[in-house]
């Protein structure tokens, strides 16, 4: 039940995050979105990524995302698109969830089960063990990112620079 | 004990809103909004199914969890790219309207 | 008599040395070395002379002759693998099928080089005036002194001819995909850059390319079906199979594809729109090879790789298929009766020649398979020596249109006319020349066909063939009338230039001597047509 | 009621006695060494290399070219006696090869040739005709620039009709059939610079050609059935067993074929027109070649038509109705040429009808002999007119007029060649007519049928129409002239003999006026006629040559009453003529007839109507249906495929978020059918 | 935990990953520098291909592992197709690096050059992980490590450019971003599919499954793929992206990246096994549309590189199209073709580049134009003929024997497994991709642009061609030529960098060789 409750959360608040006009409101109700689902990692017993989700995302990515929001005053563009297009999205949106909520439940059933994950040190082991290889992956892409990021953002770019 | 299918359904849902996210905005970082929310639904999804079936071999049984964090750090990186991307688009156009033309035909097709 | 006769034949036979495959070596490697030497030349510093050009180009051909004749002879076969993934070996040897079609095509090879080069005027003549008497001036035949681009020209009639013999020398479905693909970009180049700028050549190429590439690659798709369930693209083991263990639906499938495919090559009847406008613009060498050699690689194609393949599904499409070519008879006919340019006439009987050879391969009999590669090698010959006039007439009138006054041609250019004149009887089924035995053959084969074919349609076509032959003598009467006899003197055109002279003279002596001696042909592709019905 | 008791003859009665000992002269045992092949082979071969020579060699020279296509005529003819002995000697049936058998799979084709008795001598005469044919034409042709293709053509057309008299082979037949057809098309077309000739070509050629397909259908059906083209294994296979709808459609076809041949109703229009041919090539063409081949080809096939009675009727009735229609046409020509081109069409269906009433019983050598008959005293009649065409610049009935008076030369050639085709004893017309007559009569009386007595009433009306047009020629030809007497006298004095075979004719405006007709021709072409001439007198006895196959009886009151009606119809076409400046009875015909009879009766028109408008019509409309509606679909794939292009160019989003909706949707469409499908 | 590192294997991997640190390191050791680091990448993609070398040389059907669990499942597994997929990668990237030199090495005061390379290094070294990667999560990394650096590069235009020319390349880079993030997404999203389904990360043959999760799962992973291989309809970004990006790092696109893309595809299709049926009806779909798609609009295209791109839409399909049927020969000749394909495109975009040059190097339309090609064959034989040589590669058709070939291999899976709708669908856009490809050749073939809008005869120019000095020893037909002034192509010499003269060389031999004597496809 208390699945149920930290659920409603996050999809809640995450239905807002896509609809709110407010480009700020959507970025706080992104926040809010994903701390629920770090809630969700916790109640289903996966610690670890709760807590890095919570760090990451919420510590990091939605702050990015709020210090890009500030940098790209909209300027009066609207930030939705017209309802046709909104319409087709929400259908798109239905179907998908009506697919994927329809293939999952058909192989789960509504059957209660054990909750019975790895444990952390597990966890930390497979990390650095059985999957030490995307792990090395990772680093480069992260610095690869990163370095992309710092580079791109120190291009001087085209346009109307000038102007703003 | 918890039902598998509550977590399913909010990966669906999830899915669901990150889809619809994606489509219905044209303000850049919202759209990137969406495809957290996607990508979240991915995760939710990889821990449900981590935490919920009991596997003997260690590289299946953490698989899950492991993935998930994968993914976290992917969309980590990828959010950096991205809003500094946006942030050059900006500079350049002085919006972040992905209903935009991007396409520069009309110069190519005379 | 005859005793004596065959055993200095074989004397002289023997005479000729077994090189083995070195045979086939010169059979194509001339034309590629030549081919390659002349597209060099002209690209880099002075463009080589006409003199040259010619020299090599015609001596390649003729020397590839002799390796195609040695070929015949001695039918070495060459197996080498090749593409290793796909099995494909590069099996290269010349069977009762393919070696009078390997003849022809050295031999039309060597006529298609052999040809001047007219330069197309860039400006059509004015539509006639009111007494309708062409505006044209006489033209004289160019030689080719001053021809630009002569070098890449002579190239790539040299790799058509190579693709050609490639094709028919193939042991191997791909190879004869290959072969037949080989063909394509010189051809197009071929009408593209030097065909007749008054009748949108780009389109016309382009055409020709695009319809062909549609029907070999649909060919191509039947044939990789074949070698998956066979196993293998040796030709000769298809044939040694003869479609046991294929499903007779899958047949049915094979040999509908495969037929499509072919189909648009040779052309059947609804997939012919491209050839009258192509012929109507290539330069004439490239007419004579089109008509002679390529159009033979989909009847060939059908012989080869559909009858004893597939032959169940062959025959359960045989009566679509001889009712295709029937009305391609008629329509071809009757559209030549109404056509008013030389060039394009001689193309849509074509397509009527051309259904005669379907109408007998789609009977299933021995008789009706004879005479289809009989009616293949007759119409290479025929439509060879009409294009060979056509083209001549064409680059001496300006353009093909033969419903304006012209001189008449038995006044002022008694060779062209002549030539003419055994083109048209020949085409028109005369027996004692080369066309009649196909029909014949054609048409008492549809009347009786092979045992699972249904009795009735095919005597349906066989009354219709012959309808259509009758039509055949209207409109090439009608050439006749309007072109050969007249009263006419002006404008007065030059008759033919020695080479022409030449061609026609060999191509109506063999276009005579096959209809004469009809067995010369019929006993080389017994033995293999046999086999193929045999089973 | 019998007026007279007259005595019952057969024709074996009036056949000469002697005659069967002679195969016993000939040397017995004749072997012919192997490398010379057999005669028939030669009788092919020769006429085909003289022409191929002919053509290859003479080059401009017409001396060579005549050389070599007289020298090969004189070959032909020498190897057709030569047939003729080996015949004798070999009991009346002799087979050969030919460049056969062919490997055509399940058919069988021999390519056989074989002679038999009637048809030898059918091959004799037409290598003589030929012979005569090129000699003349030699002098015909003498200025003409294109004579080597003429005398070529001439000899090939040999080479085909001997093949078809010898042939044994379907296939065979129809290459000698095909291949006349085209000679006559070259033939007629000779004069190539003249409209008239060329229309006339081209329309010999379209029409025979069309009815050839009925020819080639029927000749394959037959070869299908029996599973070979060998007529003799033909002839066994389907005489083995009753007449089957097969047979009847193929002989019908067949009939059809040679009615088209044989310019017999409703081909009939060509043969007229084709008069603007040269003479000699009319000659050949008439008298003993193409026309006549349709009825060499039901002899080969007499043993099938007999049992077969739908083909007989067919045939019947359009050979009856050729025969009447033709004869009245004949005396309705204003040209005397084209007088004698409808003759050519009632005699020639004279022949076909009497192979139609024949039965087995009286057997099909009555048309066989009537050929014989028709070729020596049409050739004669041809060369003749040609003769005096050049004397007197035309051969229209008024040019014409008192030709036979003024060049006393031609009087006899005419006045013979006339007589026989009319029929009158004791010339070779007489006896064939007077066998057909007997044969129609047998058969008629026997089991003939209705196809036997339609045949009988039709030959016997058409006996004092022959007569009337006959008399109505000569009484134009033998119109006394105001100088008669000149003609007299210089017939009188002795004719130079200035010119001979290979000497340049006098010009013949010379000849004009002083009318030495003599010195206008060369004497060799001169005794050609002179030889055929002869023959329309000695051909009689090859009449009486017991070789024919025929057993009839003859009806001696059906003779006299037949003689009796030709008498009267000659006195009234005399009475006719009384009065008309030209003596010419058809000047009593109405103008409108006269000039529609002129005009083929408005065949031409109704084979425009029937056939080459609506032909045409269908050509302009498959042309139209093959730019417009085919190829539209190839064009539309090209212009559909840029259309589809540009189309694409558009709708592919260019902005970021509606190129995302196209991902997303494309997804869920894809994963939702892999779902729903499964 | 037993794991059997065996690094050696990776090293194709790594040594492209290590040289782009490096790269890095030394740039902040001494900073400023800019040949050195194209010479370190140089020399990290060369390693990177010696190091595969070894792969390529094991017999069919063995693989090198590394990273093996203790069950012989291993992270990392390389047999020949694989090592195939990262050598075309890593040669790719050889050859793109030789074409930006001039670009790349050129001045810059933001010290582009080294980021630059490491980026290429890193996202070659992604796209050769990618093909060898044994698990979902090495999948994962690997297309990410693959595709963003790619981004970045797109966005990275040459600081010599105008203004607006750069702002349209980042909004190129912003179109792949997008569409990539997408796709991340849905690969994502699939590869949780997949493990729901599989109940492992692992990409062997699993055991229990639940098909239609394993269904859905296939469909969104290979609709993120297809969006880097640019499969309709995921091709949407592919026309933008492709005309904005500097034109090397639009060959990089076109080629390393479809490696990538294939290798993943080649990995997942492998680990189907051989069952999923309905999911190859989403490929063969997708293979169906790109190829229709792409040929059509190409078709209709009037620059170069956007034709290329439509053209890179329309060989996805052919790529795609053996895996509609599922078989080792299926994946195999997928492989096969993608590397004629490579071959041909790498040698287009190299005379493209070089025409471009000689146009003047602002990065615009001008010197990408159809037009700018028309007439080469007079002008420029040594480029054009590579570049017919190219074209017709990528069309099929002889005398480049290889690209018939490749078409072959393609078709064959197809027709074999009778799957006819779609090999009838792939034989009619032969001859729709041949109509693209010839329009593009007829223009090198034919006369060279006219200056003046109205073409004058030669005899008519008289006087004012006199200064001109007559060119009919040049050997072509001049049917037309322009009244006044030169062709433009003739006024400024073209002076094509030797480096480039190599590329084409090199590939012009590749395709020479593999024409006569086909050997390895398959």
């Amino acid at each position: 039940m208390l699945f149920v409750a930290v659920g409603l959360l996050t999809a809640g608040s995450g239905l807002l995050a896509v609809t709110s006009r407010q480009v700020l409101h959507a970025a706080l109700w992104l926040v809010v979105a994903l701390a629920g689902l770090a809630g969700c990692y916790l109640v289903l017993g996966a610690e670890l990524v709760g807590l890095v989700q919570l760090l990451v995302y919420v510590g990091a990515v939605v702050v990015l995302i709020l210090f890009a929001l500030m940098l790209t005053r909209s300027g009066g563009v609207p930030v939705v698109t017209g309802p046709a297009q909104r319409g087709a999205a929400a259908l798109v949106g239905a179907g998908t969830t009506v697919l994927l909520g329809g293939a999952l439940l058909a192989g789960s059933g509504w059957g209660a089960v054990q909750v019975a994950g790895p444990t952390n040190t597990q966890v930390a082991e497979g990390i650095l063990g059985t999957y030490v290889w995307p792990f090395e992956l990772l680093s480069g892409l992260l610095l690869l990112a990163l370095v992309a990021a710092v580079a791109i953002a120190r291009t001087p770019t085209g346009g109307r620079e000038g102007e703003t | 004990m918890i039902r598998p299918a509550l977590p399913y359904l909010l990966v669906a849902v999830l899915a669901g809103l990150g889809v619809y996210g994606i489509l219905a905005r044209r303000h850049a970082v919202l759209v990137l909004i969406g495809v957290e929310l996607l990508l979240g639904a991915a995760g939710l999804l990889l821990v449900t199914v981590g935490q919920t079936t009991t596997a003997t071999d260690p590289a299946a049984a953490t698989s899950g969890q492991v993935l998930t964090l994968f993914v976290i750090t992917i969309a980590a990186a990828e959010v950096v790219l991205a809003l500094a991307l946006i942030l050059a688009l900006f500079r350049a156009r002085g919006h972040v309207d992905l209903h935009a033309d991007l396409d520069p035909r009309e110069e190519a097709a005379r | 008599m005859t005793d004596s006769l065959r055993t200095a034949v074989r004397q002289a036979v023997d005479l000729v040395p077994d090189l083995g495959t070195w045979w086939l070596a010169l059979a194509l490697a001339p034309l590629l070395l030549a081919a390659v030497t002349l597209l060099a030349a002209g690209r880099w510093g002075e463009e080589p002379g006409y003199r040259s050009v010619r020299t090599v180009s015609v001596g390649a051909a003729i020397l590839s002759a002799v390796g195609v004749a040695g070929t015949s002879l001695h039918r070495p076969r060459l197996e080498l693998p090749w593409i290793d993934g796909l099995g494909v070996w590069l099996r290269l040897g010349a069977d009762g099928l393919s070696i009078p079609l390997l003849l022809l095509t050295a031999l039309v090879g060597v006529v298609a080089v052999s040809l001047h080069l007219h330069v197309p005027q860039p400006h059509r003549p004015e539509a006639p005036d009111e007494e309708g008497i062409a505006t044209t001036s006489p033209i004289p035949v160019v030689r080719g002194t001053d021809v630009p681009g002569l070098a890449t020209y002579h190239a790539c009639l040299l790799l058509v001819v190579l693709g050609a013999l490639v094709a028919f020398l193939a042991g191997d479905a791909i190879l004869f995909f290959v072969g037949l693909e080989l063909v394509l970009v010189p051809m197009w180049v071929l009408v593209a850059r030097y065909g007749d700028p008054g009748a949108r050549r780009e389109g016309a190429a382009l055409r020709f390319l695009l319809v062909t590439v549609v029907g070999s690659t649909l060919m191509l798709v039947g044939l990789l079906g074949v070698a998956t369930l066979v196993g293998t693209s040796d030709l000769s083991v298809w044939a040694a199979q003869g479609g046991a263990g294929l499903e007779p639906r899958t047949q049915v499938v094979l040999a509908a594809i495969l037929l499509l495919g072919l189909g648009i090559k040779v052309p059947v009847f609804p997939l012919h729109t491209w050839l009258p406008w192509v012929h109507s613009t290539a330069p004439t060498a490239a007419s004579v090879l089109l008509a002679a050699v390529l159009l033979k690689l989909g009847t060939y194609g059908m012989v080869r790789l559909v009858v004893p393949v597939v032959p169940d599904g062959f025959s359960a499409l045989a009566p679509v298929l001889g009712g295709l070519g029937t009305v391609g008879i008629i329509w071809a006919s009757l559209a030549c009766l109404v056509e008013e340019d030389l060039k394009r006439l001689v193309a849509w009987s074509s397509v009527a020649h051309l259904g005669f050879v379907v109408l007998g391969l789609s009977t299933g009999t021995q008789t009706g398979l004879q005479a289809a590669l009989f009616g293949n090698v007759a119409h290479g010959l025929i439509s060879a020596l009409l294009f060979v006039v056509v083209g001549g007439l064409k680059h001496r009138w300006g353009d093909a249109r033969f419903t304006v006054a012209r001189a008449a041609l038995r006044e002022t250019t008694p060779h062209l006319g002549a030539a003419l004149v055994l083109g048209m009887a020949a085409s028109m089924g005369l027996p004692g020349l080369a066309g009649f035995w196909a029909e014949i053959g054609a048409i008492y084969s549809a009347w009786a066909p092979a045992d699972d074919r249904p009795d009735g349609w095919f005597r349906l076509f066989a009354a219709l063939a012959a309808v259509g032959g009758a039509l055949a003598v209207a409109y090439s009467a009608r050439v006749l009338h309007e072109v050969w006899s007249g009263d006419r003197l002006e404008p007065r055109v030059p008759d033919a230039v020695r080479t022409e002279r030449y061609a026609l003279r060999t191509l109506g002596a063999l276009v005579l001597a096959v209809g004469v001696l009809p067995m010369l042909l019929l006993a080389v592709t017994a033995p293999v047509t046999e086999l193929v019905v045999g089973r | 009621m019998s007026v007279v008791d007259w005595p019952d003859l057969t024709w074996s009665d009036l056949q000469l006695p002697s005659l069967p000992a002679l195969p016993q002269i000939s040397i017995p045992g004749l072997s012919v060494p192997d490398f010379w092949g057999a005669p028939m082979q030669w009788l092919v071969l020769v006429p085909a290399l003289a022409a191929l020579a002919g053509i290859t060699l003479s080059g401009r020279s017409n001396r060579l070219a005549a050389w070599i296509a007289v020298g090969g005529g004189i070959v032909t003819w020498l190897a057709s006696l030569w047939q003729l002995r080996v015949l004798l000697a070999v009991d009346g049936h002799h087979a050969s090869g030919s460049v056969g058998p062919l490997p055509l799979g399940e058919l069988d084709v021999p390519l056989g040739l074989a002679v038999t008795w009637p048809l030898a001598l059918v091959a004799a005469t037409v290598a003589t005709v030929a012979l005569v044919v090129q000699v003349y034409s030699r002098w015909y042709l003498w200025y003409d620039p294109k004579y080597p293709a003429f005398a070529a053509t001439v000899s090939v057309f040999t080479a085909a009709m001997l093949l078809t008299v010898v042939a044994d082979d379907v296939i065979l037949l129809v290459v000698g059939w095909e291949v006349m057809g085209w000679c006559s098309y070259l033939l007629i077309g000779h004069h190539s610079t003249k409209t008239a000739a060329r229309r006339a070509a081209l329309k010999a050629l379209v029409v025979t050609r069309t009815a050839d397909v009925g020819f080639v259908l029927g000749m394959v059906m037959l070869a299908a059935g029996a599973r070979t083209t060998s007529v003799s294994g033909i002839v066994e296979h389907w005489a083995a067993e009753a007449p089957t709808r097969g047979l009847v459609l193929a002989l019908v076809l067949v009939v059809v074929g040679v009615a088209g041949k044989s310019a017999t109703f409703p081909f009939q229009d060509w043969l007229p027109d084709a008069m603007e041919g040269p003479t000699p090539a009319s000659a050949l063409i008439h008298a003993a070649t193409m026309v006549a081949a349709g009825t060499v080809v039901l002899v080969h096939l007499f043993d099938l038509l007999a049992v077969t009675g739908p083909a007989r009727v067919l045939l019947a009735l359009l050979a009856s109705v050729t025969l009447l229609g033709g004869a009245v046409m004949a005396f309705a020509q204003a040209d005397l040429k084209r007088l004698l081109a409808w003759s050519t069409v009632s005699q020639v269906a004279l022949m076909l009808a009497v192979l139609a009433a024949a039965t087995p019983h009286t057997g099909p050598d009555a048309a066989a002999e009537h050929l014989v008959a028709h070729a020596w005293f049409k050739a004669l009649l041809f060369l003749a007119t040609g003769w005096l065409a050049v004397l007197v610049g035309g051969t229209a009935m008024t040019t014409v007029a008192s030709g036979a008076r003024r060049y006393r030369v031609l009087r006899r050639r005419f006045a013979w060649g006339l007589l026989a085709l009319a029929g009158v004893p004791p010339f070779v017309g007489f006896f064939s007519k007077e066998l057909i007559l007997g044969t129609a009569e047998s058969a008629a009386t026997g089991s003939g049928g209705l196809a036997s007595v339609v045949v009988l009433s039709a030959v016997g009306a058409s006996a004092p129409l022959t007569a009337a047009y006959c008399m109505r020629a000569w009484l134009v030809l033998d119109r006394p002239t105001q100088i008669e007497q000149h003609a007299v006298t210089y017939q009188q004095e002795p004719v130079e003999r200035i010119d001979d075979f290979f000497d340049e004719p006098q010009v013949v405006h010379e000849a004009e006026g002083l009318e030495r007709a003599e010195s206008a021709i060369s004497s060799s072409a001169r005794s050609g006629t002179t030889l055929l001439a002869a023959m329309t007198l000695l051909g009689s006895l090859v009449a009486l040559l017991p070789v024919w196959r025929v057993d009839v009886h003859l009806n001696l009151q059906l003779l006299v009453a037949t003689l009796l009606l030709m008498v009267v119809a000659a006195l009234a076409v005399r009475l006719a003529a009384r009065g008309v400046r030209t003596r010419d009875a058809a000047a009593r015909i109405p103008a409108r007839a006269s000039l529609a009879a002129e005009r083929g009766l408005g065949a031409d028109y109704a084979y425009r109507l029937l056939v080459a408008t609506p032909v045409v019509a269908l050509a302009r409309a498959v042309t139209w249906f093959d730019r417009e509606v085919l190829d539209a679909w190839v064009r539309g794939a090209g212009a559909g495929s840029r259309l589809l292009g540009q189309a694409g160019e558009l709708l592919t989003p260019r902005r970021a978020t509606p190129a995302l909706a196209l991902v997303l949707g494309g997804v869920l469409v894809l994963a939702a059918l892999g779902v729903v499908s499964r | 935990m037993t794991l059997d590192l065996n690094l050696l294997a990776t090293l194709p991997v790594l040594v492209p990953l290590l040289a782009a640190v490096v790269v890095l390191v030394v740039d902040a050791a001494v900073p400023g520098r800019r040949q050195p680091h194209l010479w370190l990448t140089a020399a990290g993609l060369l390693g990177g291909a010696l190091a595969v070398l070894p792969g390529l040389a094991q017999p069919a059907g063995d693989a090198r592992g590394a990273f093996c669990l203790a069950t012989g499942q291993c992270l990392y597994t390389a047999d020949r197709l694989t090592s195939v997929l990262q050598l075309t990668a890593l040669a790719a990237a050889g050859v793109v690096l030789a074409l930006a030199w001039g670009d790349w090495g050129g001045p810059s005061r933001t010290g582009r050059a080294p980021v630059v390379a490491a980026l290429v290094l890193g996202a070659t070294a992604g796209a050769a992980a990618v093909p060898a990667a044994g698990d979902l999560g090495t999948l994962l990394v690997a297309l990410e490590l693959a595709t963003l650096p790619a981004v970045g590069l797109v966005a990275l235009a040459d600081p010599r450019w105008p203004a607006e020319r750069r702002a349209r390349s980042t909004e190129g880079a912003v179109a792949l971003l997008m569409t990539s993030l997408v796709s991340f997404g849905l690969v994502a999203l699939g590869a949780a599919l997949w493990v729901a389904a599989t109940g492992t990360a692992l990409l062997s043959l699993p055991t229990t499954r639940d098909p239609v999760l394993l269904l859905l799962a296939s469909v969104f992973i290979l609709a993120g793929l297809g969006f880097k291989l640019s499969a309709v309809p995921f091709h949407a970004w592919t026309p933008v992206t492709y005309t904005t990006a500097p034109l090397p790092v639009t060959t990089y696109l076109a080629t390393v990246s479809k490696a990538a893309a294939l290798g993943a595809a080649v990995v997942l299709v492998r680990a189907l096994g051989e069952v999923d049926e309905t999911a190859l009806l989403a490929v063969a779909l997708m293979a169906a549309l790109s190829m229709t798609v792409g040929n059509l609009v190409a078709l209709v295209q009037v620059d170069t590189v956007r034709l290329l791109a439509w053209s890179t839409v329309a060989q996805a399909g052919w790529v795609l199209l053996p895996l509609a049927s599922l078989s080792s020969r299926a994946v195999h000749a997928a492989g096969s073709y993608l590397v004629v394909y490579v071959l041909g495109t790498l040698l287009a975009f190299a005379v493209v580049v070089a025409v471009a040059e000689t146009r003047g190097h602002d990065g615009g339309g001008a010197g990408t134009s159809l037009d700018a090609h028309a007439g080469l064959l007079r002008r420029r034989p040594l480029l054009a003929l590579p570049l017919g040589l190219a074209l017709l590669t990528l069309a099929g058709l002889p005398p480049a024997v290889v690209g018939l070939v490749a078409k072959v291999v393609a078709l064959r899976p197809v027709a074999g497994d009778g799957t006819w709708w779609l090999a009838v669908v792939a034989a009619l856009n032969v001859a729709l991709g041949i109509a693209v490809y010839v329009r593009w050749l007829a223009r090198v073939l034919g006369p060279a642009p006219v200056g003046a809008p109205e073409p004058v005869r030669v005899g008519a120019a008289g006087g004012g061609a006199a200064g001109a000095p007559a060119r009919s020893g040049a050997g072509t037909d001049d049917e037309v030529r322009p009244a006044g002034g030169e062709p433009q192509g003739e006024a400024a010499p073209p002076h094509t960098p030797a480096r480039v003269w190599v590329v084409v060389a090199v590939l012009t031999l590749l395709v020479v060789v593999w024409s006569i004597s086909p050997v390895g496809i398959v």
